[in-house]
This record gives C-alpha cells, structure tokens and sequence, in this order.
C-alpha cells in the first residue's frame, strides 16, 4: 500500500548528454528502495516510493523546476541527485536549501561543492576529484610511469580530476605530457587522439565516461596504435569496458572507488538478478545515497529531513557495525534496537568533513579480456 | 499608450492566454504554488528570449540560430558584474590579461586597417597575414603566462579573476551590451549572408562562444562553474531565520518555508515582469509605426527596398545587435535566478531551438505571439515529463505486472518527454500554421 | 452549331477562400483557332486561363476538353490530356539550363523530342546560342522566349498562352505572332491572353473582352477590332 | 543629368553591357529600346547601384555616383521600377506606397518610442499621398490587398505608383508598360509627360511598345549587344537600317493569310 | 630517407587516413540534408534521427543474423541488414511526410515552418529510437575490422612507424564516393532526376509540365531513407552505435553541406572533408612529424600545435565562416531560399 508512503526524489539526467547512465543509476536507488520496502519499511512499516525527475544535465533551471515540483508537489523526504554538478549546484541552492531537504548526490563530485551553502544538507556518496587525483598519482607510480597523456571529459567532473591529478602527479615528480580535453558524444575523435599521441606518453589516462566519450577516445587510440596501455578512473571502471574492447587493452588497469569489504561484488549480484549493470559507473554510488537516507530516517526516528540530517553522517560512519549492499533490513533492525551501524555499501562509503566520501579505491586491470581486482587502498 | 501596447489582440488571442492562465493555475492545484511560480518566472524569461528572436525572425527574417551564445555571453556578464574580484588572482595576473586582450584587439583594428587601406593586392594579403600571425604570437606570450598564474590560485574553488561585486541587477543591461557587443562584429561580417547560412554561421559562432566559456577558466572558471552569483533578492532560508517575517506569515495562515519561497518568487516575478512590459512596449511602438512597416519592407524584398531609399544592411544589423542584446539581457537573468553559470548547460536544444519553437508556435511577427508561444511552450517542456509517465502507466495499467513490455515502456517513459513535446509541437503547428497568434 | 473543343463554361470561382474573381465567364477555343482574350488589368483573364488549367476552384460552371468534363482534373492530369499552358509570371524553371527548360515541357512525352527541340531553337535563335545558360540569367524577352518554348515542346493538343509577348521586342513578337498562326493551323488550338491587343485581335479567330470577371463583348477579332467602344476603352484607341 | 562613359558590366566572360556612353539631358523623357538581351536592364541595375560595373563610369549632374549602393542614390533623387515587379507582396497595396518616403520621422526608433504624436501626423499625410496616387492609377479597390495578391499589370502599375510617392529628380522605367492594358498605358504616358513638364522629372524609359515611345520620348537609344546601337528621334531610329534589322522587324509575314 | 617516411606515416595515420575516412561520413550525411535542402526546400532537423532509426533497425537486425549465425565473410554482417534498415527507414519517412510536411505542402508555408515542423519529428524520433533501442552504446561490428593494421603495417614495411586503415574507413570512403556520382548523375542525366530539379525550382510550373509532384516527392525520401540509413550504419561501425551522438552529428552535417553549398551533392562531399580536415588538421601537433623531417638540433620542443583541440569545433565552424565570407552560398554555390 503506498498511501502514506515515504516518498523519494530521484532526480538523474534521464535524457541529455549522460542519459545512458541514468538508468543503471535510477536502478540503484530504487533497488535500495524495494529492498528496505521488502524489509518491512522503516519507523514501524512506512514504506519507501520513488519519484523520478529529469535532471537533463543540460538545463539547470529545467532541472530546478522539476525539483521544485518533486518538493513541493510530490512532497519528497529527500532527493537522490542530481547527477552533474551544474544541476545539482542549482537545485541545492534554488530548491533543496531554501525547502529544507536533504540530498545525497551520486555523481557530482566537483570540488567546488564541497564548500556551497548546503545548511548541513547536501551529501554526496562519490568522492570528491582531489582525492582520486591523489589516488591515480600513486597507482602510476607504483607502476614505474612517469610519463603521462591525459584526455578528460571536458565537464566539471573531468576537469577537476584532471588538474587535481596533474597536480598530484606533477608533485611526485612525474611528467604529464599533454592534458586535453575531449567533448562527450561527440561524431569522431581523431583529432583529439592526434595530439594525444604527439604529445605521447607511456600510459593514457582516460578521465571520461566508459559509454560515452571516454570510450571513444580509446577506440581512436587503439585503432591508430597511438597508446595501448591506459589508465582507467571511475568513470571509467565496468564491465561495459571489457566488453567494448574485448581483449583489446590487456594490461591496462584503473581504480575506482570500493573496498574489500565484498561491498561491491555483492551489489553486482544483486544488480543482476534486478536485470540493470550494476558494474556501470555510478550506480552502485546511488544505491548508497538511497540506503543512506533511508537509514539516516530510521536512525532520527522520523522522515522529516531536518531531523534526519544530522544522523545521516552517524550511519554513514564508525562506530557502528559494517552493512553491505543486502543487509538493510539487517541495519534497519540494529538502529530499530537502539544501535549503531557503519554503512559501507556497494561503494564503501565512509563520509567525511562536510558530508563527502572519503573515498576508498579498488585496484583493477584487465587480464584475457577480464576485469581484475588487484587489490584495495 | 496602453492601447498600443495591446494593438492588434483580438478576443481570441486574450481567450489564448487565458487558456494558457488555465494551465499554469492548474498546476498550481494539482502540483503546488511553488512549481508553478518557479515556472513562471522562467517562462518569463524564455517570452523575453522568444521577443529577441522574433524581432529579428518576425521582423526582419535574419535566421539567428545561435540564440544560445548571446544567452551565454549575457550569463557571463552576470558573474563578471556580481562576483566578488578574487584579490589575489587579479594581483597575479589580472592586469597582465587585460593588457594582452588591448593587444589582441590592437590586432585585429590594424589588420581590418590595414586591409582597407590597402589597395587590393597579394601584398594585402600578406601584409594582413602578417600582421595577425605577429599579433597572435605576441598576444600568446603576454597571454598564457597571466592565465596560468591566475588559474593556479586555489583552482578548486576559484582560479578565476572574479567581478566587480556591483548589484547583480546592473549586469541585465551589461548582458544586453555584451550580447550586443558580439552581434555588432558578427553582424559586420555575417549578416549578408541568406537564410540557412546565416543560420548556420550563427549556430557556429554560438559554438565559439560556448567553448571559449567552457575553456577559458580564467574569466569564468570554464566548465568548473561560477557559482555563488548573488540574488537580488533576500535568501528563502533567511526569511525563514527572520522572526518577524515568519510571525508575520504564521499570523496570517501561512506556513513559513512555503511563505518565504513563494515571496522570493514573488519577487523575482515582479522583476522580470517589468522587464517584459517595458519590452512589449518598445517593441509593439516600433512595430506600429514606419520602423515596423520598413523591416516588413525589407524582410519582403531587400532589393526592392534598397531601391527604395532603405538601407538594408544598417537595417539588419540595428535589429540584429537589439534581438541579440534582448537575449543578452534574458541570459543575465537566467544566471541571476540561478544563481549559477554552468558552461556545460549551454546546449542548443534548450536555448535555441526551444525559444525558435516558442517564436513559431507563438506566431512570428508578432510581440504578444512570443509571449505567449514562451509560456505555453515553456510549460509543455517542463510538464510533459509528468504527462509522459503518466501516458505510460495508463498505456501498461491494462497489462500484466512483469511482463517485458510493461517493464520496457515504463523504463522508456523519461523519453516520452521529447515524444511528446514533438507531438504537441507538431499538432500546434498543424493547426496553426502560421502560429498561434499571426501577425496581422 | 457543336460544342467548341475547348471551353471553360459559365465558370464562377476565386482563390482560397476569398470572394468570386470570376462572374459566369466563358471562354472557348475550337480546333485549329485562334482566341484572344483581351481586358483592362486585374479583368481576370489570368484567372480565368487558370480556371480552365485546374489551378483554382471552379465553383460553378464547367471546363470541357473535347465534349468530356475535365472540372475535377488536376493540372497534371489536364497536360497528359494534351494541354499547355505558359503563365504570365513564373514561368521558367530558374536555376535549371534553357536546354534543360525545355526538356521539361517535354517531360510526358516519350517518344523523341530533338525535332521538336531543334523547331523551337529555330524559332528563337538566341535560345540555341544560351541553351546551356541558366535561365534565370536570362533577359526579360529571353525568359518570356524560354516560356514560350516549353509550351511547345509539349506538342500540346490547346496551347494556352498568358501574353506571351509582354516584354519581347518587335521582331520577336511578331515572328512569335507568325509562329502561333502556323501553329493553329495544324489543327492546334490556341487560347491566348493579350496586351498587345491589336496585333493578336488582327490574327484572332475569336475575341473576348472580359471586365470585371464578366464577359462584357465577344465576338470575331476583326469584329472587335472594328467596334470603337472596345477600341477606345480596352485597346487605348 | 546622366553621363555614362564607357561602361562595362560582364557576367564571365559574356558582355552585357560592352562599352555603352550616353548622356541623359536634365528635363528629357529619353526611350531605350533594343533586342531582347541587348543590355538595357543590366545598363539600369549598373547606373542604380545594384549591380556593379566591370569598368567605366556613371556621373549624375556632375558627381560621380559609379557602384553607390541603391538606398544612396533613392536619396539623391534617383529612382526606378523593376521590369519583372518587385513588389512587398506580404503587404498591403497601400503600405506598399506609404514606406517609399525617405528620412520619415517614425523610421527611427527613438522617435517611434518619444514622438507619437508627430509621426502620426505625418502617416495621415502620407496616407493621403498614397490614395491619391491609387486613385490615378484606378486601383484604389485593392488598396488594402496583399500586393503579392494583384494581377500581374497590376503589379506593374503599383511599381509606377511608387515613383510617384516622392520629388525624383531622375526616374528609371524598366518596361512600365509590359502587361499593362494599353487604354491604361495611355494615361499612364499623360501622367509622365506630366511630370515631367510640371515636376521638372527627367525620365529614362525601356520598351518595346514604339506607339508608347512615339508618343513621349525624345530621344530615343537603341542599344544592341551592350553597346549603343543609334541615337536620335524615333522617325530617325526608325529609319535606320541596322535597328530594324536587329529590331524592329518588318511586320507580321504570315498576318494577311491568317485572316 | 627512413625519417621522411616515417614522418609522413604519422600524419597519415594520424591525420589524413582518419580525417578522410570521417569527412566521408559526414559528406553521406550531408548528402541527405542537402538533397532535402535541394528539393524539399528545407532544412531536415530531423536527418540526425533519420540515421538513429534506420541504424537502430540495422542493429537489431544484425543481432538477429548474427544469433542466426549469418554472416558476411569478412564484411561485417551489418552490410547484410542494410537493406532491411533501408526498408524500414523508407516505411518511416514516407509515413513522416505523409503525417506532417505534406500539409505544409499544400498551405505552401514558408521554409522555416517545414524547419520547425522537422524539428517537432525530430523531438518524436529521438523517443522512438530510444524507446526501441535504449539510450546505451550498442556494438554491433563483426568480421575483420581492419584492411591493414599498424602491427601488421610495420611488420610488413619494417619501419619504425605503423599505420592503419579500417575496413569500414575503406568502405565508408569508397561509398560516398559512388553515391555522390550516383547522385549526380541521378540529377543530371535522368529524367527523374530532373524533374525533381524543376520541382524544387518551381512547383506550379512543374504540375504544368506534367510532373506529379507527390512523385517527387517520394522518390526523394527515398532516397534520403537510403542516404541515411547507408551513412548511420558506416558511421555505427566504424565507431559505434549510440543515440545522442548520432543527434550531435546535425551539428558537423550541416556544416558540411553548408560549406559545400546547401543542396548540391558535390558540395556536400567537398564540405564534408573541409570540416574533416579542418577539425583534425589544424589541431594537430607536428612535433612529432617534424622530429622526424626535421635534423636533430631543430627538433621542436613544444607541441608545434596551432590551437589545442579544446577548440577543435571553433576551428571547424571559423573556417566555415571564413568560407562564408568569400563565398556567400558555399563553395559549390549552393541554393538560398
Ligand atoms: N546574372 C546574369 N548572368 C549571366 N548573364 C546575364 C545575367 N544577367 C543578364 N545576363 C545576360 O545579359 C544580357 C543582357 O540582359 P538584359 O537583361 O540587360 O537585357 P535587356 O536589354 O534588358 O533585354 P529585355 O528587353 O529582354 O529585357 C542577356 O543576354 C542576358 O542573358
Ligand atoms: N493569388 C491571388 N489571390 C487573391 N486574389 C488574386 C490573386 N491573383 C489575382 N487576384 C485578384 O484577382 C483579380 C484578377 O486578377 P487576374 O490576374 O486574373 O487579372 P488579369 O486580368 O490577368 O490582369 P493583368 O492584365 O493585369 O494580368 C485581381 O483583382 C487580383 O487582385
Ligand atoms: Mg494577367
Ligand atoms: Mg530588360
């Protein structure tokens, strides 16, 4: 019965330019849903409904109206979203602030978002750009390369990792060699792949998306023999990848944010049996955003978002006892019982400072053709 | 003086717009106030938007189709005007950027010098080859060190020379400047060319445009966004902090969240508002007057009007530079209601063929067509989502749960957005072809 | 006395939606003649030819190609019947070459049309020499020439012709003139609206004065010619 | 009025005009006749600044006016009508006329905006100018026609009807009387020999239509490959052997067996 | 010697054999948009998601080949369902004009109503395609993907540098090559074709000379249904198939035909390689062609590039304007309504 259901933001770019990552996203969240409602709901039997709105990632006012409708009409508890940064600036400071609502962004990691005015209520499950930089630079080293190309999605989230990375790198002594942009969706990549590949290099670090530009850019490289050794970020890290270049970039490797908490490999499963891609970037973040919320009223005792915006980050953190993707009625139970849970999640979430991932990376490189685990940092 | 403003409205325009009133108030009662006003007050700017277009489409049938970059330039004078400077960015490099634009533009001034007051030769050429490749070169080493010592500040947050920290309102006219700025050397060069190849080179000219936006982070932050533009307005979240403002609304029966955003709407409304009537009015002057009946002149027949003693060119290019400053100033607002300028957001889906949609459908050539073509096509974009997904679970309620093409068609109702725009756009168009409101 | 070949019957009729241009006008042409229609400007002589071609709504009355009802035919369908007509304005395909404006006057025809072709380049001799200009580069006599010649290539059964001579110089016109009169005289009818009324009344089987979109006289072309009301009012005394 | 001196205009490599010189004299209503394709309409486009000359020079009473764009010269009193019509068709007959006046008042926007009142005055004045002249050329029906909408004579009448809005110093006619019913044209010949004399409008004049030319011209100009061919009144042109050859003709052959 | 040749290997691997091959596709997209431009009358908004839909169909009938084990040799299978995309692309477009320009044709509406009428269709494709194909990246691509590839290039010459050329680059080339003859001679030589000339020319005097203008009109959907579907597969299998991109190719298409001169098909060849090779040229860094032509002590330090690629699409859209400028309707002169 859903009458007097909780209701649920989920406000993704479903069409526009990042329209193919929004379902495997939206299926996420409401994964997470269906699993507390399977559960028996929370705060003794409410139980959870999503309310899908069109983020566009093109159109930030758009994205700000329908918001505002998922607010004030549909009467949201919460908003998981929005996906890029553009919209989800907006709909913080146009909507969810002046409303009082909480939101839990899956995807917009730009830096600059770390220090909006958010009252205490903008959280996002993605890490921010500055520490994968950080990440990336010590993932190379360890490799002995010392000698990159980067091209990076040209939008907030590939822009900040880049620089962040350069600067890292550069810090560590390494050299980048060219750090371009590439446009996503774009017809042809040639000219890009060009200067990457005058530009030269012993790794190409793509900071892009895996199904859109980013792909691209390695298919141009692959087939022109510009670069056959790449590093993948998390836009990047899928199953999507090895099926798009099948044993094409053995030897390449990556890193993208997990733990060895099996957080991950369970949600996969779980993401399967559920008939979406549980492995495309950024959905395992919105499984998270969701549970955490969902936890965060549970742990206040109450659905109304100023109260639970202030247990949300008690969930998300120690002290408390480790949930995985699967476990929510588990947690449910404990934080029913008066006690503490540490929510890990799909991605190893663990908040920190103003309510951003610390961000915890899992190691990965392709081997025959399969995505590896190489390990956790 | 009212009277002209509403010349030409005949009982079933006003039965129009009040059918388009229908739709916005009923909104309202089935979603909420607040929606709709937010609504509103971006519909608002897309009509003054559309107005841009349609004095140059209805008007003088110029084929602008790079809306979008005007738009965006008028943003960017909203962050240039109302952000705080970043004091150490400028200190590191803010003079040296400025001198180095002199320089460009130095540039550029001799070289058209130089080729107009040279006689037509191959020496011409060369020399004005010359002159730009030197220019460039110079302009670069000036440029590039500047650039990158101001982005190398703090580049997470800012990395930018920042504004002026003036009031955010100032920048509207500075937008129509701006816009007007690009108009008047795209028009000097471009506007000879006929139809879809105008159309084609302002398209292209709105693409430089956006990627000098996207890629030039010293001015504006590039595709890391400018965010913190200040409002005109009191923040909702400080009404809410005010005592006497929430005992005020409590007083009379209003509960203070909804009172606070409703008023901070309000506000911007009555803004917008009296920028449009103040449009409409000069417009609607123009249009009923020798001025309107001359670019009606010239939109006909260009060469018959030349011959007439009207000069074509200066013409078109007038009505160029104020169309695209019209849309300078709407991009200034957008910015200022958002409070945000994201580079990336700048596609022409939304900020040129939308306001074309609306100028069509409206009925181009006609002022209070624009309008209306805004509103309704505005709110079509927004509330077709809704209407889609409810189509769909109409379409699958009859079917069994779970089965694959129940599941299909509901996963596919976020695309029913753009099906259903089309449809109502095409079903509009059909039945007006010549839009909803003609021109007469 | 039978019916004429051709004849637009009592026809009534207006563009779009708009009033009545014509008033029960009729205009007819019978095997191998000659008729001329003649009238103050704005008279509707243009709109009665495109009546009689299908291009506007008769309203009332009839248009009959050889005793069969042809109202309800499209234009088209009225050229495989062996109709032709030059407009008055429009009536060249601009971007496309003289050569290649001809060839489309024959486009229904299938069998080989270099005679016909070679006829019309004798007729007017500057064709030839710019057959492979585009037309729209063309003088305004050349253009008028172009029209005339598409009309030809058709090998039309009823020529009809929207003064064909308005812009063409002396010697042109009046070898056009000689050329419409042989035309006729192997069996083709020729319906023509005139300006130059004297000269075309002087060849004219057949005359019609319209005003108002009204028959006001008809009568033989020597006849009208000699009637001094008509002289002094339509054919500028 | 008008000095044209060894004026080129070629398309590629083919002369329009190859080397043409006349004189138009101040107050004279000057024919032009000549084969079609002979150059006449390309001659006028080049003197009215719309197509630009290959070589040679056009002087109007003494100023040099070669390639000044078409608005330039409206203003200098020089105006013309188009052979095949030009006309606003999306507007009615009468705005047709009523946007000729130069330098209006209401044609500025800030006027339009800060000075109603007086640009309405000046629109009731210029209304009555444009019925006046719809009156004499018997069209005064349709003035509130779409001119996209008049017959094809009528169409040429309105391009007159233009001319006749404003003091021209020197008037270019392309063929006024192609289409136009011939009892009109008569008047239409009153009207400029009357404006001529009374105005003081000098006129040049294309045609094919030599009753029309005998009755106002003189001289007449027969040009003939973009060159001119002879000069003189028209009883002279007429006799000349190379216009009738190129020109003229000899009359109908087959006129006698046809009736 | 070696180095020369060796410089001259890079830049044809990295600027002329890609810049070739994509400004072929998009002179086959630009090929349909100018033939509508040229006949229609207007600009096809449209054309984008003309290609999504007959690709979207090409895919999925691939798929079922490929389930079915048909397959092409070494061509890919998708050549095999081509004509079944063709087909079905036809059906639509047909069924499009039918529905919605026809109207117009008889109102004789102005150019830009048909425009924004093309951008409604463009609106209801763009769902339909996704409602039948879903918004993801689709690989559809089988057989040998390469006619020569670099490892086999440098095993095969011995030289330090290595180039390659895909089998669809090939295709995709040799392709509109044959249909812009194809086309043209159509236009030209054909009665058909001509008389879909005079009907864009002018429509009345067409129904005068006895053309059936709904004929016209027919056959050039067709064709264009064939334009569309033939440049959306290539383009599908040289890169791969997903919906947004293939709206984003408007952008490049239509600059191409413009460049060229809008509705002439050897404008849109020429246009589409102007804007290949402007692209990919101009931004292309010569440091390492000209550490190969140049002696040691001049070898360029820096990228040796003009502009960075950020500006790629700037580049492309200057150069048109510049072409603009000199020659106002294309370099083809091409129509302006
Ligand atoms: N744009 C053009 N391109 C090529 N040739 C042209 C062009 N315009 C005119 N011509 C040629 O120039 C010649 C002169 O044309 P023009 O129109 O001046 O003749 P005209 O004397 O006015 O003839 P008419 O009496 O038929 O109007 C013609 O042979 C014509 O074909
Ligand atoms: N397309 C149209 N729509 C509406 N009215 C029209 C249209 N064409 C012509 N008319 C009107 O119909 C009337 C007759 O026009 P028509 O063209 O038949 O005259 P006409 O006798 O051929 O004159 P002319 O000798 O000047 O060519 C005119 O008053 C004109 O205004
Ligand atoms: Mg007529
Ligand atoms: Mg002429």
């Amino acid at each position: 019965d859903g009458h007097g259901a909780i209701k649920l933001g989920v406000s993704l770019g479903f069409t526009g330019p990042l329209e193919s990552l929004a379902p495997a996203m939206a299926g996420g969240a409401e994964l997470a849903m269906g699993e507390v409602n399977a559960a028996g709901g929370i705060l003794d039997g409410k139980m959870f409904e999503a309310v899908q709105g069109d983020s566009t990632c093109i159109d930030a006012s758009a994205a700000t109206s329908v918001a505002e409708r998922l607010v004030t009409s549909d009467g949201v508890a919460g908003i998981v979203g929005a996906m890029c940064s553009g919209a989800t600036g907006a709909i913080l400071a146009n909507v969810a602030v002046p409303n009082g609502i909480v939101m839990v962004s899956p995807s917009a990691t730009s830096p600059g978002l770390t220090t909006a005015e958010d009252n205490g209520l903008f959280f996002r499950t993605a890490p921010s750009d500055a520490r994968q930089g950080v990440i990336i630079s010590e993932i190379l080293a360890e490799n002995g390369i010392t000698n990159v190309a980067v091209s990076y999605t040209n939008n907030d989230y590939g822009k900040g990792l880049a620089d962040a990375f350069e600067s890292a790198f550069e810090a560590a002594g390494g050299t980048v060699t060219i750090n371009a942009a590439h446009e996503d969706n774009k017809a042809d990549y040639s000219a890009e792949v060009g200067a990457l590949a005058a530009a030269g290099g012993e790794v190409l670090v793509v900071a892009g998306y895996v199904d859109s530009g980013g792909s691209g850019i390695v298919r141009a490289a692959l087939d022109t023999g510009a670069f056959d050794t790449f590093y993948f970020p998390d836009g990047m890290v899928s199953e999507q990848l090895g099926l798009n270049f099948p044993g094409e970039i053995d030897g390449s490797f990556g890193a993208n944010p997990g733990t060895d908490s099996n957080g991950a490999q369970l949600y996969q499963d779980m993401a399967t049996a559920g008939g979406f891609d549980g492995t495309s970037p950024f959905s395992a973040e919105s499984y998270d955003a969701a549970a955490l919320i969902m936890l965060a009223m549970q742990a206040a005792g109450s659905a109304d978002p100023a109260d639970y915006k202030d247990t949300l980050m008690d969930v998300a953190n120690a002290p408390g006892e480790v949930i995985l993707p699967g476990e929510l009625a588990k947690a449910i139970q404990i934080l029913k019982d008066g006690g503490g849970v540490d929510y890990s999640g799909a991605s190893a979430v663990e908040l920190i400072g103003p309510g951003e991932a610390g961000g915890n990376y899992r190691q990965i490189t392709f081997e025959n053709g399969e995505l590896v685990v190489v390990g956790y940092r | 003086m009212i009277g002209s403003l509403f010349r030409g409205m005949t009982r079933r325009d006003l039965l129009l717009f009040a059918f388009v009133a229908v739709l916005y108030i009923g909104t309202a009662y089935v979603q909420s106030w607040n929606t709709v006003l937010g609504m509103v007050n971006l519909a608002l700017i897309s009509a003054i938007m559309a107005l841009g277009v349609n004095m140059q489409w209805g008007y003088a049938g110029l084929l602008n189709v790079g809306v979008m970059g005007f738009v965006a330039l008028g943003g960017l004078a909203a962050v240039l005007v109302s952000v705080p400077p970043t004091e150490e960015a400028v200190s590191a490099g803010g003079l040296q950027i400025v001198i180095a634009l002199l320089l460009g533009a130095a540039t550029v001034a001799a070289a058209v010098v130089a080729w107009g007051k040279m006689p037509p030769s191959r020496a011409r050429g060369f020399a004005v080859a010359g002159i730009l490749l030197v220019g460039f070169f110079v302009f670069r080493a000036v440029f590039d060190p500047a650039v990158a010592r101001v982005e190398a500040v703090n580049p997470a947050s800012t990395g930018y020379l920042g504004g002026l920290h003036l009031p955010v309102v100032i920048s509207w006219p500075v937008g129509g400047l701006f816009a007007a700025g690009a108009a008047w050397i795209i028009g000097k060069s471009a506007l000879r060319l006929r139809s879809d190849y105008l159309a084609i080179a302002t398209l292209g000219i709105s693409e430089i445009i956006i990627a000098i936006l996207k890629n030039e982070d010293w001015l504006s932050r590039g595709v890391k966004n400018a965010t913190g533009v200040p409002s005109p307005m009191p923040a909702a979240i400080d009404l809410q902090n005010d005592p006497s403002f929430v005992e005020r609304v409590t007083a009379w029966g209003f509960d203070p969240v909804t009172a606070s955003t409703i008023s901070v709407k309000l506000g911007y409304m009555a803004l917008f508002l009296a920028v449009l009537v103040a449009l409409i009015w000069l417009t609607q002057m123009a249009l009923n007057s020798p001025w309107g009946r001359m670019m009606r002149a010239i939109r006909d027949n260009e060469v018959a009007a030349s011959a007439m003693g009207k000069d074509v060119t200066k013409r078109h290019l007038q009505i160029f530079i104020l169309g695209s400053a019209v849309c300078g100033m709407a991009g200034a607002m957008l910015v200022t209601l958002d409070g945000q300028l994201t580079p990336g957001t700048y596609q022409p889906l939304r900020f040129t063929f939308l306001i074309w949609v609306m100028v069509i459908v409206g009925g181009s050539g006609n002022n209070w067509g624009s309008v209306l073509g805004g509103f309704l096509i505005y709110w079509l974009y927004i509330q077709v989502e809704p209407i889609g997904i409810w189509t769909m679970e109409m379409i699958t309620s009859g079917m069994a749960d779970g089965s694959w093409l129940k599941a299909h068609l509901l996963e596919s109702a976020a695309h029913m957005r753009l099906l259903t725009m089309g449809v109502i756009l095409l079903v509009v168009l059909r039945f007006s072809p010549r839009g909803l409101i003609p021109e007469r | 006395m039978t019916e004429p070949f051709l004849i637009g019957d009592t026809m009534s009729g207006g563009y779009g939606s708009g009033p009545d241009i014509l008033h029960d006008c009729t205009v007819s042409v019978d095997k191998g003649e000659i008729a001329v229609i003649v009238g103050p400007n704005g008279a509707g002589k243009s709109t009665a030819m495109k009546a009689v071609f299908g291009m506007l709504d008769v309203r009332q009355g009839a248009v009959r190609l050889g005793g069969e009802d042809i109202t309800k035919l499209t234009p088209q369908a009225r050229v495989a019947k062996g109709m032709g007509f030059v407009p008055q304005t429009n009536n060249i395909f601009t971007s496309m070459t003289v050569e290649e404006n001809l060839e489309m006057g024959a486009f229904l025809r299938h069998d080989d049309i270099a005679q016909t072709m070679a006829q019309v380049y004798e007729l007017f001799p500057i064709l030839h020499e710019k057959r492979n200009q585009a037309a729209g580069e063309l003088s305004g006599g050349q253009r008028q020439q172009v029209a005339v010649g598409r009309a030809l290539m058709t090998q039309p059964t009823v020529l009809m012709l929207d003064e064909p001579t308005a812009g063409v110089s002396p010697i042109v016109m009046d070898e056009l003139f000689d050329r419409i009169i042989e035309v006729a005289r192997t069996g083709i009818s020729i319906l023509m609206v005139e300006q130059n009324a004297r000269q075309a009344l002087e060849i004219a089987d057949k005359g019609y004065v319209l005003v108002q979109g009204r028959n006001a006289y008809t009568d033989t072309g020597k006849a009208l010619l000699a009637d001094p009301e008509v002289r002094k009012s339509f054919l500028g005394g | 009025m008008i000095v044209v001196e060894n004026l080129h205009r070629h398309f590629g490599g083919f002369r329009a005009v190859d080397g043409a010189s006349l004189r138009i004299e101040t107050g004279s209503i000057t024919g032009l006749i000549g084969p079609n394709g002979a150059g006449k309409t390309t001659l006028f486009n080049v003197i009215a600044g719309v197509l630009k000359p290959t070589s040679g020079k056009v002087t109007m009473a003494g100023e040099e006016i070669t390639g000044l764009p078409p608005h330039e010269l409206f203003h200098k009193g020089l105006l013309r009508t188009f052979q095949i019509a030009h006309e606003f068709s999306s507007m009615t007959v009468r705005e047709n006329l009523m946007m000729v006046p130069g330098a209006q008042r209401g044609e500025t926007l800030w006027e339009t905006w800060f000075n109603r009142r007086q640009i309405e005055a000046d629109e009731r004045a210029l209304l009555a100018k444009a019925d006046e002249v719809l009156e004499f050329l018997t069209i005064s029906h349709l003035r509130d026609e779409k001119a996209g909408n008049l017959s094809g004579g009528q169409k040429k009448l309105l391009e007159l009807g233009r001319t006749m809005m404003v003091d021209a110093k020197i008037v270019f006619l392309d063929e006024v009387g192609a289409g136009v019913n011939r009892t009109l044209l008569n008047t239409i010949g009153d009207a400029i020999l009357r404006l001529n004399k009374e105005r003081g409008y000098t006129f040049v004049v294309i045609e094919h239509d030599m009753d029309f030319i005998g009755k106002i011209c003189d001289p007449v100009i027969c040009m003939a490959e973009g060159k001119v061919l002879a000069e003189g009144t028209l009883a002279e042109i007429k006799a000349n052997e190379q216009v009738i050859e190129a020109y003229l003709g000899t009359g109908l052959k087959n006129k006698v067996a046809a009736g | 010697m070696v180095d020369a040749l060796n410089g001259l290997i890079v830049l044809a691997n990295f600027v002329l054999i890609p810049a070739t091959a994509y400004g072929a596709q998009l002179a086959l997209g630009a090929l349909g948009v100018t033939l509508i431009y040229g006949i229609l009358r207007f600009s096809n908004f449209a054309h984008g998601d003309t290609m999504a839909f007959g690709t979207a169909i090409t895919v999925l009938v691939t798929w079922g080949f490929q389930a079915l084990g048909i397959s092409f040799g070494p061509l890919p299978t998708a050549l095999l369902a081509l004509p079944i995309g063709i087909a079905a692309t036809s059906l639509l477009v047909v069924g499009t004009d039918r529905a919605v320009y026809r109207f117009y044709r008889k109102q004789r509406a102005a150019p830009v109503i048909y425009l924004i009428a093309s951008l409604g269709v463009m609106f209801v494709l763009n769902g339909l395609v996704r409602f039948i194909i879903g918004t993801d990246d689709q690989r559809f691509t089988d057989g040998e993907r390469f006619l020569i590839s670099v490892r086999e290039f440098k095993a095969m010459t011995g030289l330090a540098e290595g180039l390659a050329i895909r089998t669809t680059q090939a295709i995709t080339v040799v392709v509109a090559v044959l249909v812009v003859a194809a086309l043209f001679w159509f236009l030209n030589r054909t009665r058909t074709g001509k008389s879909m000339r005079a009907y864009s020319d002018n429509e009345d005097l067409a129904l005068l000379s006895g053309i059936n203008p709904e004929r016209v009109v027919l056959y050039t959907w067709l064709i264009v249904a064939a334009l569309a579907t033939t440049a959306g597969v290539l383009y599908g299998l040289d890169k791969s198939f997903k919906p947004f991109v293939y709206f984003q190719l408007l952008l490049p298409i239509f600059a191409a035909a413009i460049v060229g001169g809008l509705g002439n098909p050897l404008g849109a060849i020429a246009g589409g390689f102007v804007i290949a090779y402007s692209e990919v040229l101009i931004t292309y860094p010569m440091k390492r062609v000209l550490g190969y032509w140049m002696p040691e002590s001049l070898e360029p330090d820096g990228l040796v590039q003009l502009l960075s690629t950020d500006y790629k699409f700037a580049v492309s859209f200057s150069i048109l304007l510049i072409v603009l400028l000199f020659r106002p309707t294309g370099l083809f002169k091409g129509k302006s309504l």
